[in-house]
């Protein structure tokens, strides 16, 4: 391995719902992160797009779309998908390029547009598609799986509504303040509150929306990022799958698998995702300066504080209640940016999205958001199928 | 004349109501002895395990609830509501000790949240999922064992 | 760059029309693959698989979808759509985690199940798409493109309908003797001729069937080669994009790109894919045992012998005639596996089967279609949206 | 009640058929003059331009065909065949000398394969490519100017 790899640049549109066509976010992205390095189109070598599987087939091979849609270039090219990792699996893509030789530097753009409502499986009759069949067998949606894990955190640990709302309240006042959030109303615990129980014990206002965006990261290796003087380090890029048998159900499946057979793993699927990247980078939580996880409900916030290690299970909603997490707390801010609750999800985009932002921290350039003297920034999220990922980014 | 009940589209094979009562049917590899449901009958999926030979298996009718939610609006397609206006139900993830996983399920038609608790135990029963016009679509569902109302 | 990557084992199933889920032609495949490398499926670290779009969400995960049906070992993953040129994106994928010190041993698996007839975009009004356009405006098929670029060679080189059958009476003699070929019969001129045209001058039996498949490569890094003995050393992976103006018509597009404004590149983009894979292996055509190319159909075969530096511009014909490219014929041998023709597309295991075969060959298991003392292979194919891959292998 | 003609859905503002005749339209790139069909509006996709200005331009109604084919089966939905049972139809792809592009048509309705040959030339018009109840959807087609039959 010849060393990391650094963040040269980053963009990203701000987060809507405006029914363009997801390229157009992409390249809008794209355009902004190779500005941002400093970095001609011409002078790209690999193209790593996340892909959006609604747009047919320009969606499917999303880096050749946006490839050209910024005007051929010759460059190598790869579309990955992996749910709400995808943009993770592009990154760890163009990274591999790049420490294995064959490029010094690359862009990795994930862009989506997304239907109002639930996301739901494509049309026609396809009983072979667990996440058909979930919907059709069990009425279950995605928020039907937030609300089982919020639910075990009430049974079992004494979580109240109110502690879910707070974070929700935390987000918001962040994302108040990113010029890039679509929602950017500070909102109180009573509103979450009072918005309807979309599955139980979950409002509505727990739940992140869908969004249309685009985000893009310029990378580039050690030798380039010397020259240039790029600062932020690309310290661990984790994609791991989980371990049978997997003991947490998830979406979108009907059950987990049996450990009747074989014991469980030390690490449940959802820690091992950060573990792994706290391994790779050499560092762990006692480093981070914020965390940037995907909070698809508020509820799913708390977890991550347990999965990335920054307490221990059962300790989220004191911290939350603290105010540790928030802005100026005492401990690692999560979600500075606003996080999915001001974002809303745009699929490929996301995983991105939070590389973008951890970015900007480290930098000092997230305005009324910043954290203090950030120098270490962890981002965590999973998708459907076992797709997980985790970056660790430094300065 | 009288509507067929059939399981599910989807779901065939996946719960019987024979003699013995209804269950849901999985899998178990004949090489580590792992269960699997919805039924593996491929290859094995413990990653130690080469095993291709699998023996259909009853799973556990009684378990402990895991987590329970429930479902406020009507969830898109391929969701069929059974009423028209659209009415929730419950949804319960539950523990089978002998086989040592979790399994979703609506809840008994009847029982809603304030039946349920972590660590409640429930049982397997098989109610209509929705009717159409020829048949009426049945699916498993898991049902307090202690009448309900903590 | 930490060296070459190896071929360390190759597993394939017998393509054919069964109607099974994909992931079963994948695991099984990916099966025989371990199992040639001697290499235990837990000691996996990386899976990249190459995506089937016509499976709902197992198929755009299918990197993860095998990898759970291997049973969940922990191992990242990737998932690839590149059209045609899937497998060979997910080969460039697992390379780069290699060479760049991620992992040591990786699995690349590609499998496809296909709908019967053309292929065909997935349904609804999507007006947005150029792949439902160009069904929708022009009716043009996938053969549709593939007769223009036959007919294109009869009125400037005075190719024949006769020249195109006997790539096809080539192909399947070298099918005949390959126990995964889905078509093991010898065609004659006469039979070829005889079958109805469908896009003119395109006959039924130039144009290759569409079928299901599955195909695995294990790969490794050198020091792990050295260790096991494995001699197959993968000297290029080519997955270059095109140069604006890209102007040849190309599936699906309505025009080409203009060049009124910037002139067109030196290299038109099927020769370019070749080449960057030549450059990159510091070898030419002329060090070349054998090929296995995309033969779409027939005259495009006669395009790649070009495309690959076999011969000029308007001398494939002659090459055909003189047989150089049969089995035992004075040039190099060209699709000894029997190609498309003998196959029929399993989208993203195409391109891995490729590299199978070649592996085959140059370890002198080949059988009755052994070409003699083979040293070095290249395959190359081409698919939709700029997608293009070439692989070179040596001994 | 006649049939409204319109342009086939997914092609409008494709061509027009005004006062000066039938013309394909695209755009042309303000800063770099690349000609571009289907239009591109967005950003240029000239790798060495950044222009995201354009202007709409008639493309030239005749050109030389570059090759050509037909459609000997009925191509899967979403084509719609313009009549029952299918025909066959021809189509060109044909060079454009000021736009230095290649562009797809089908060929006009009455010519087929007989008429075409690499390298002669053609001119556009505006046809039927199929009605439905409300409609006739038009599209673009490529005509030979020779009157065909070489
Ligand atoms: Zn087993
Ligand atoms: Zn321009």
């Amino acid at each position: 391995m010849s060393g990391d790899v650094f963040v040269l640049g980053v963009g990203m549109t701000p987060w809507g719902k405006w029914g363009r066509n997801f390229a157009e976010y992409g390249v809008e992205a794209a355009r902004e992160a190779l500005s941002d390095a400093g970095v001609a189109w011409r002078d790209i070598q690999f193209v790593a797009g996340g892909e959006t599987v609604r747009n047919g087939y320009p969606g499917y091979v999303a880096g050749a779309t946006v490839a050209q849609a910024l005007g051929w270039n010759g460059a190598r090219v790869s579309s990955s998908y992996a749910a709400c990792a995808s943009g993770a699996t592009a990154l760890a893509a163009a990274r591999a390029q790049i420490l294995a030789g064959f490029c010094d530097v690359a862009l990795v753009v994930g862009a989506d547009t997304t239907p109002k409502g639930f996301l739901a499986p494509t049309s026609g009759e396809r009983p072979d598609d667990p996440d058909w069949l979930r919907f059709r067998l069990l009425g279950a949606t995605n928020p039907t799986y937030f609300a089982l894990y919020a639910r075990r955190r009430m049974d079992l640990y004494g979580a109240t509504p109110s502690d879910f709302a707070r974070v929700k309240v935390k987000n918001s006042r962040h994302g108040a303040e990113n010029p890039r959030a679509r929602y950017r109303k500070a909102v109180t615990d009573e509103e979450v509150l009072a918005s309807p129980v979309v599955a139980d014990p979950l409002h509505l206002l727990d739940i992140c929306a869908t969004s249309d965006g685009g985000a893009a990261v310029v990378l580039c290796s050690e030798a380039y990022a010397r020259r240039t003087g790029a600062q932020v380090r690309v310290r661990a890029v984790s994609t791991v799958t989980p371990q049978f048998p997997n003991t947490v159900i998830e979406m979108p499946n009907f059950a987990t698998d049996s450990a009747a057979a074989l014991a469980p793993p030390t690490l449940s699927f959802r820690d091992s995702i950060a573990a792994a990247a706290y391994e790779e980078a050499g560092l762990g939580p006692e480093d981070l300066s914020l965390a940037e996880v995907y909070d698809l409900s508020t509820a799913l916030e708390l977890d991550w504080y347990e999965n990335i290690g920054l307490c221990k299970a059962g300790e989220a909603e004191r911290l939350a209640r603290d105010g540790d997490t928030a802005l100026g707390g005492r401990g690692v801010t999560v979600n500075p940016s606003g996080g999915l609750a001001c974002f809303g999800e745009a699929v490929p985009a996301q995983a991105l999205a939070q590389v973008c932002e951890v970015t900007w921290q480290l930098r000092g350039q997230a305005g009324a958001r910043q954290v203090a003297d950030a120098r270490v920034g962890i981002t965590a999220n999973q998708g459907l199928f076992g797709h997980g990922s985790s970056v660790i980014l430094s300065r | 004349m009288p509507k067929t009940r059939i399981p599910a589209v989807g779901s065939e094979g996946w719960f019987t109501e024979d003699g013995e009562g209804p269950a849901l049917l999985g899998t178990r590899c004949t090489t580590c002895g792992t269960v699997f449901f919805p039924k593996a009958g491929f290859f094995c999926r413990n990653p130690d395990c080469d095993g291709s030979d699998f023996e259909e298996v009853r799973l556990s009718r009684r378990g402990t609830v895991w987590s329970y939610t429930d479902a406020r609006y009507q969830p898109p397609p391929p969701f069929v509501s059974a009423s028209d206006p659209y009415q929730p139900f419950a949804i319960a993830a539950v523990q089978l000790a002998d086989e040592n996983m979790v399994v979703l399920g609506q809840v008994a038609s009847g029982f809603g949240l304030d039946d349920l608790r972590v660590g409640a135990e429930v049982e397997l029963v098989v109610e209509p999922l929705f009717e159409d016009d020829e048949s009426v679509q049945v699916i498993w569902k898991w049902k307090p064992t202690d009448g309900g109302r903590r």
